[in-house]
């Protein structure tokens, strides 16, 4: 068994002696009898580290990751490359172990990590206030409706836009049974929120309007135009973003959002399968004292030294209770410091190059794509780095096939969309070279010809499914 | 000796930002390999961006340099003793890292076809499993992402427990001891908070609980071993109280690490838990996370789990069992974030379960009791029994909570005084001024992996900062002295507030 | 281009100015007009990091490793497991970039690490001294004939047993060409030196013996009986082990040596197709002055407090220049700061445990393949951790029927020893189960009797060869 | 302000032999799975230990922190500024160490049939190929260890090379600038070292050449640039002065970091030349290696390159190239170490080359220039230059010499003194006292990857030492004051050395 216990037995008895007790278990006296669990657990024995190791590892090579096969794969968690010094620098110790920085005179490195965090995002977003991150992106949508709730008297009632991530709408729906609000949702016209609609469904009880941009489907939306309902009627406006755009696409902040947020993962952080990664938050100066989170300021030492602590402290749940703005506690640090590193390697003009690489890349797949026999755009609307196309076949088979020649296509936004069966979202990085998307479209092309044939036999043999 | 300025606070703090200049660069890109039409005739021009944001602009050799020497103004675990109460600041094995670097773990796609996920999902389903039995409750979830996450996951599975029942209660029950996030996450869910007091063996005020509860309550909340480090005896009797008005009892698992393999909240009468990965299961902190929060639940609240749960199946015509997403849940309470969760910190915690084991664990949570009572034995002795008096005279479990009352009255300093002159003998101080009802509190947890001589020397540090202070309280007043920057004005940093580097 | 400089073009524009030329050309008059290369080098464009790493990706992909293939392979590296502490410190900046320790002040880190070093393998060969390591096994064979040549005093002989390591003998014979002195071998007999020829080939003209034990063939010398001979000539008993032996075989130290030097792969560093490792050298006391390579001692600084620094520089090429007692400048620490990590991780416990494991698990793979029809034990000797056998089919065949089968099943003794032309070395570490020993029985049993068929056949087909 | 001793020094330096305690333990084991016999029963009992060595017993955590806090006790790149003459202490890519840590390369066995190694064979062959290019000599081998042992490698490849021919020369020639190495190398191959004089341009002295020359001279050792960083402009002549009486002409590449894709030592007439792939190719160095030193030979010196060869042979029966070992090569030199050297620096080598390609090692090259002779008229202003004026007056390449000797003189401090106090400025001294014919000398090399805020900083720095020296000595003599500890005393450690922990 593993252990990273240091107690030799003579340091076991130099302790008990110095407590004042015969054995360890009397220490364990004051848990009631009948509640001493009394026997081991039902668990292995421990094992070595070359041992778990390996069985790790084993597990690891059933999985189809983004080395194992091509992955077109998006829907909010993208295959960019993490840079080697993101790493490097997040493995150190000093970032890795520490817990959150209570004591400022020993946790600058962590504090003035967060400081730059937030001023990269509020560059990123034109919001002027950022917080130092929070876990994840549909969990930061349910957070900003806490925000729009408290800041707005009585209200509530979110509009929604349908192309908002399908998971933050299902939070959000979440939370709101605990928020008492209700949701009402937006249709998409042309793979954009339908303008009218969302105009039509917003009210005096709306507390925020919610928009994604570039959204589920991949269209960038006009959220300046689509946010005026909110202005009008003094809802705040939240715009979910994809960061890694936003050194092409129109901030949110120019255009009129009272939020951003959105999940991080593009920035610095792997795959993971889901997480961990974080979540960003940016808002208005009026917003500041409202927001959840941490937020790292700057300040002073007794000699004048510039230093950095947790400011506004007061909005959270160690210091307010049950008045907090929030009740988030341990976030995602690590995770924001990567995205930071992340960003200052790409560097002014290196986070605008790759917006620009992404968006060219995609046109082209786009278009190679839809040229192809039995694919046509679900929509278009402009797109930046993914875009929506209608399969003339059924799409798990097709991504079945694909997956046999080694690439994950995209995804089936039937998972989501009821409206959209014959759906496939594809994703487009700076990882995938023309190579890959020219052979994606023969793959698809290919696959989608085989299929159209044997439909009935194929499915049948699906169903039950298993791996 | 002519002394200099301590080097670390001869240098300034400076962002990368400010050590931007035009130019130059990091990072390059691939090739666009496609053609390059100007933006504009691709996306609309009112839907550009006119201007870059103005991200530093830095070559790689300054940016390595700029957060290793950062990284060095940080105290860390890997470098000393970490006894901050509540947080269980236990090693982080380096082994996690690696087999959470593997690419079959770090490069997969959350949304990848389940077929294609069965490693992932059967290591989520060996967690859930183990987690269930460490717990003593059959359901987990590991959807929450962190203990917070967990506590409204459990109130909101409260609510629609009770909901399911046609009940509409509102009030959830938590002893004044409880940690901020449980009061916060008791308005988030929509639901008021009612304090219970506290007996004078910490436990909770037994009266008080009687007088308050009534079948509006929804849920009683505790921590047990509580943030006294104190495992409250009447947990049965508090169980079936609650339980006789049909209210839920939740489980803060944040002390988890004082009772794995020796008790079990389910047995002790608990429905729902939250387990804290990066407390007890020895995810790293990252400085303020990541961590993870899965909530282990009883059989009458299972039906209102997350959505989607990790679950086995068994294989049709006769292939083996396989692992699945099961999205098909009626009554639950739905998502809570996005895909399945902190992924990469159940790797990390399931690989410390497996290197422990049964018996690993087990000894952890002797070894880490053990090192708590030895340590406020240590401290019970000297100046430190004099001016810093156990709050509650018992054995503790994995902690225990001091008052500084009377070194703040005889020695004119305070618990934080004690704390920053800690910083200066190379330690990170306890938890300070939590629990709110201990005056004055230093909250001690040493966890298992400490050696007895560290332990010792942190007693003996508290014992000659007493003595300084015996001879004034200026030195510790004015301390720490000898960190990266002293005493800051956090005053300041919230009156008016600078969050950004001004560009 | 991956670029990692700073200099912007105003940087350059004021760089120069301040230089007081025009251009960087100028810089560059010093060299001759004809002697500047004058085009661009024949070489690719630089590439990003992203594409960088896909190219070396797809490189590594065409390697069996030891996680594509379980690995029986052995003759001096090892596939021992790395712990992961090992690397997590020594990718440590402070560790993985500074240069060899010449400002003691600011490099107590790597000094007091090779302290440590010196005393662990003063521990393992039970030697008084050791120096702070050597490029690698094989040269430190060399180097030790040059120690040995230094303390001769005109002595220009070695006798050396054709145990040792093919390596070390061809290494130290390109060597002797540049000491001027003469080689003999001596042969084996049932697997271990033959005593009587190596008493008769040691005379008064012998500087050194050199001895390895476990011998390449795996088998246990009995070094103190042989070493008499070295002994009553008055020549340096020089003998190489396998450092992963000496938690449970009699350490060189006890059984008369001189010098014990080796292969440090085996502690804490990974296979690296062969490199870098590091050679670890100890001696007896009056040897210290004579030693090769850096030596950290301990002192104390101007304060008292105690410290370390490279002691016996005098001994070295930047001090002693021609008459130094060896070239060797940029060696091996880091390599040896993780043999350091391995050893203080298995501690004192650990490190005799390991090699009981090994010694156990070798006997019962010896026996279980020696009972597999056409396997034989080319030796009786004692063995450790490896093992040789005779097989009854051509070994090359054998070994490439055992590889499409995912196995690495060892070594062909052909390579290095004609003698041995059926015969095959096999190694057993910590990570080879007992699965796998009893799979290799299976695999090498199958394909022996393939092979005993279709020798005709199959050579045919083999001949030219290719990938 | 009172202050405390720095952190640093109060902590006093013990080893982690000091911090065993009996019965701790980090790692565990497998169990044995297979029958345990006594080791008596396997090995005869005369040939077994019977005590094991006294390996420390430390618990993992303590680990960690033991070699964490050991590593703070370091200065290195990542930290700051480096000029470490003659060492190339230019930016080590994170890249490198990921593409080198991929199991296909780290976990590699080098007995690997080569049929199943050919990625790695492949890789070492166009790192061969590159490096014969950038140095303009057609064949390449990287089995070298280091410098050191290229330059053996070369005078074994010179004596081969005559022996060849008949001949058995005696004599090896270098300039009195050279590196300890080449002497320490002359003789281990077996030949007598003769120093040339060094003009008053600091190249070599041609008439002390021409006098020394003669047909005993079987090769002349150079570095070109040399160790005072200048451009020996007579190398052509040299050149065939050399090879008219028949001698090799011999490259010491330390300094090629001056002149990749510039000048290449093949076209100056180097028949021979070593590559120090820690210094111009970026491998880290590790706190004294690995490194790598592969070396580029003339044609008619290929027949003795040291065996085994990687080579790329044309498939038989129409399947494509593939990459193999040549073993057969009966004029060869035979092995200097075993295996196919030091891959893993190979992996870190071929990325870079491949990250800066053809323009990015100009560029490289060019900066390196542009930086050493930027700092070089840097510290030609004020005190500097009056105190420490440049050895050479001219244009150096990548590096140049100041001397010291004015300063001693003056302000009675010597260039020891200097260096030291640079240590409380945060700096890496550069290489001092050598080379040895430049008195009180300081060698510096800033390499291409600092920035010019770096290069200013460090010139303020010796301005401030200067001036500090100027109001008296005192100040540098005690220097250091602010590092983990202060001067050591380095004649104590030889005169009565400890070179391991007494147990
Ligand atoms: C007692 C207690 N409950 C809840 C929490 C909140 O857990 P988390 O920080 O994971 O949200 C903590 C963490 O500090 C805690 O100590
Ligand atoms: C000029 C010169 N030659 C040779 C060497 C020796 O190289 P290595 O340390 O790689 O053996 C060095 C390294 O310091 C050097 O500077």
């Amino acid at each position: 068994m593993s252990r990273y216990t240091s107690a030799t037995p003579a340091d076991r008895a130099e302790m008990l002696a110095a407590i004042g007790v015969g054995s360890t278990d009397d220490l364990f006296d004051q848990i009631p009898e009948p509640l001493r669990l009394g026997r081991p657990l039902a668990l292995p024995a421990g094992i070595s580290e070359a041992e778990v190791y390996e069985r790790l590892a084993e597990l690891a090579a059933r999985n189809a990751d983004a080395d194992a096969q091509v992955c077109f794969l998006g829907a909010g968690m993208y295959d960019h490359y993490v840079p080697a010094i993101v790493d490097a620098i997040t493995q150190r110790s000093e970032f890795l172990t520490p817990y959150t920085p209570y004591q400022p005179e020993i946790s600058q490195g962590g504090l003035q990590a967060m400081f730059e965090f937030q001023t990269a995002i509020s560059e990123l977003t034109a919001l002027p206030v950022s917080n130092a991150g929070l876990y994840e992106g549909p969990s930061s949508v349910a957070s900003a409706a806490y925000l729009a709730l408290g800041a707005g008297k009585g209200r509530r009632r979110f509009v929604v836009s349908r192309g908002l991530h399908p998971h933050s709408r299902e939070t959000l729906a979440t939370y709101c049974e605990g928020y008492d609000a209700a949701i009402a949702e937006v249709g998409l016209e042309d793979g954009v929120t339908d303008a009218a609609a969302l105009a039509a469904a917003v009210d005096g009880e709306t507390a925020a309007v919610f928009l994604q941009s570039p959204n589920f489907l991949g269209a960038i939306e006009d959220v300046e135009a689509l946010g005026a309902a909110a202005k009008q009627h003094g809802a705040l406006l939240v715009v979910a973003v994809d960061p890694m755009t936003l050194g092409v696409l129109r901030p949110p902040g120019e255009c009129g959002a009272d939020i951003a947020l959105g999940e991080g993962q593009p920035l610095g952080n792997r795959l993971d399968f889901g997480g961990p990664s974080f979540g960003f938050f940016a808002g208005s100066e009026e917003l500041l004292r409202k927001m959840p989170g941490r937020i790292a300021g700057e300040t002073d030492d007794v000699d004048g030294r510039r230093g950095f602590v947790l400011a506004l402290q007061t909005r959270e749940q160690h210091i307010r209770r049950e008045k907090a703005t929030h009740n988030i506690c341990t976030a995602q640090a690590l995770n924001a410091l990567a995205a930071t590193i992340h960003l200052a390697w790409l560097g002014r003009e290196g986070f605008r190059e790759l917006g620009e690489l992404l968006v060219r890349r995609t046109a082209y797949a786009r278009e190679r794509l839809a040229a192809t026999p039995g694919v046509e755009l679900l929509h278009e609307a402009p797109v930046a780095r993914e875009f929506a196309l209608r399969l003339a076949a059924p799409v798990d088979q097709v991504l079945e096939r694909c997956a046999e020649r080694g690439i994950a296509a995209g995804y089936p936004l039937g998972r989501e969309y009821s409206e959209y069966e014959d759906g496939l979202l594809v994703a487009i990085t700076e990882r995938r070279s023309r190579q890959q998307i020219d052979d994606l479209a023969e793959a698809l092309g290919a696959a989608i010809e085989a299929e159209s044939g044997e439909l009935v036999a194929n499915s049948a043999t699906k169903s039950p499914g298993g791996p | 000796m002519p002394v200099d300025e301590i080097p670390m606070q001869r240098e300034r703090a400076q962002t990368i930002f400010e050590k931007s200049k035009i130019g130059r660069r990091a990072g390059i890109l691939p090739a666009a390999e496609v053609p390059e039409p100007p933006l504009e005739e691709l996306i609309p021009a009112r839907l550009l961006r006119a201007e870059p944001p103005r991200l530093p602009e830095v070559a790689e050799p300054e940016i390595v340099r700029h957060y290793n020497r950062l990284s060095r103004r940080n105290f860390d675990l890997d470098s000393g003793f970490y006894p901050l109460g509540s947080c269980t600041m236990k090693h982080n094995p380096r082994l996690n890292e690696r087999v959470a670097a593997l690419p079959g773990h770090a490069r997969l796609h959350p949304a990848q076809d389940p077929r294609r996920a069965q490693g992932a999902l059967e290591l989520i389903w060996l967690l859930q499993e183990s987690l269930a039995e460490i717990c003593g409750l059959p359901h987990v979830s590991l959807q929450p992402s962190a203990g917070s996450h967990g506590e409204l996951a459990g109130l909101l599975l409260t609510r629609a427990f009770h909901a399911d029942r046609g009940e509409a209660r509102t009030k959830v029950l938590a002893p004044d001891t409880s940690h901020g996030t449980n009061p916060a996450s008791v308005t988030m869910a929509g639901y008021e908070i009612v304090k219970v007091a506290t007996d004078e063996r910490g436990g909770v005020e037994m009266d008080d609980l009687r007088a308050k509860v009534d079948d509006e309550v929804a849920c009683l909340m505790l921590t047990n071993p509580n943030t006294l480090g104190l495992f409250d005896e009447n947990i049965a009797e508090i169980a079936s109280l609650i339980h006789a008005v049909g209210g839920t009892l939740y489980y803060d698992g944040a002390n988890l690490n004082a009772v794995m393999g020796q008790s079990r909240p389910g047995d002790m009468g608990f429905d729902i838990v939250h387990v804290n990965l990066h407390k007890s299961f020895s995810q790293p902190h990252g400085g303020g996370g990541p961590g993870a929060g899965p909530i282990a639940v009883s059989e009458r609240i299972e039906p209102f789990l997350p959505r989607p749960q990790v679950v086995r199946r068994e294989g049709g015509n006769g292939s083996g069992p396989y692992f699945d997403l099961d999205h098909e849940r009626p009554r639950s309470i739905g998502r809570l974030r996005g895909f399945q969760g902190n992924f990469g910190v159940f790797v990390r915690s399931y690989a410390y379960i497996l290197s422990l084991g049964a018996d690993g664990l087990a000894e952890a949570s002797e070894t880490a009791v053990l090192n708590a009572n030895y340590l406020k034995a240590r401290l019970a002795e000297g100046r430190a029994g004099k001016y810093l008096p156990v709050a509650f005279e018992r054995h503790c479990m994995h902690e225990f909570v001091l008052s500084g009352k009377p070194m703040k009255r005889q020695l004119g300093i305070a618990t934080l005084d004690l704390a920053k002159r800690l910083l200066d003998f190379g330690f990170h101080p306890p938890t300070v001024y939590f629990p709110l009802l201990v005056e004055e509190a230093l909250m001690i947890e040493p966890t298992e992996t400490e050696t007895k001589e560290s332990l010792d020397a942190f007693a003996d540090a508290v014992e000659q900062i007493l003595a300084e202070a015996e001879a004034g309280p200026e030195k510790a007043k004015e301390a720490p002295y000898t960190t990266p920057v002293r005493r800051l004005d956090e005053v300041k940093a919230t009156r008016r507030p600078v969050v950004r580097q001004p560009l």
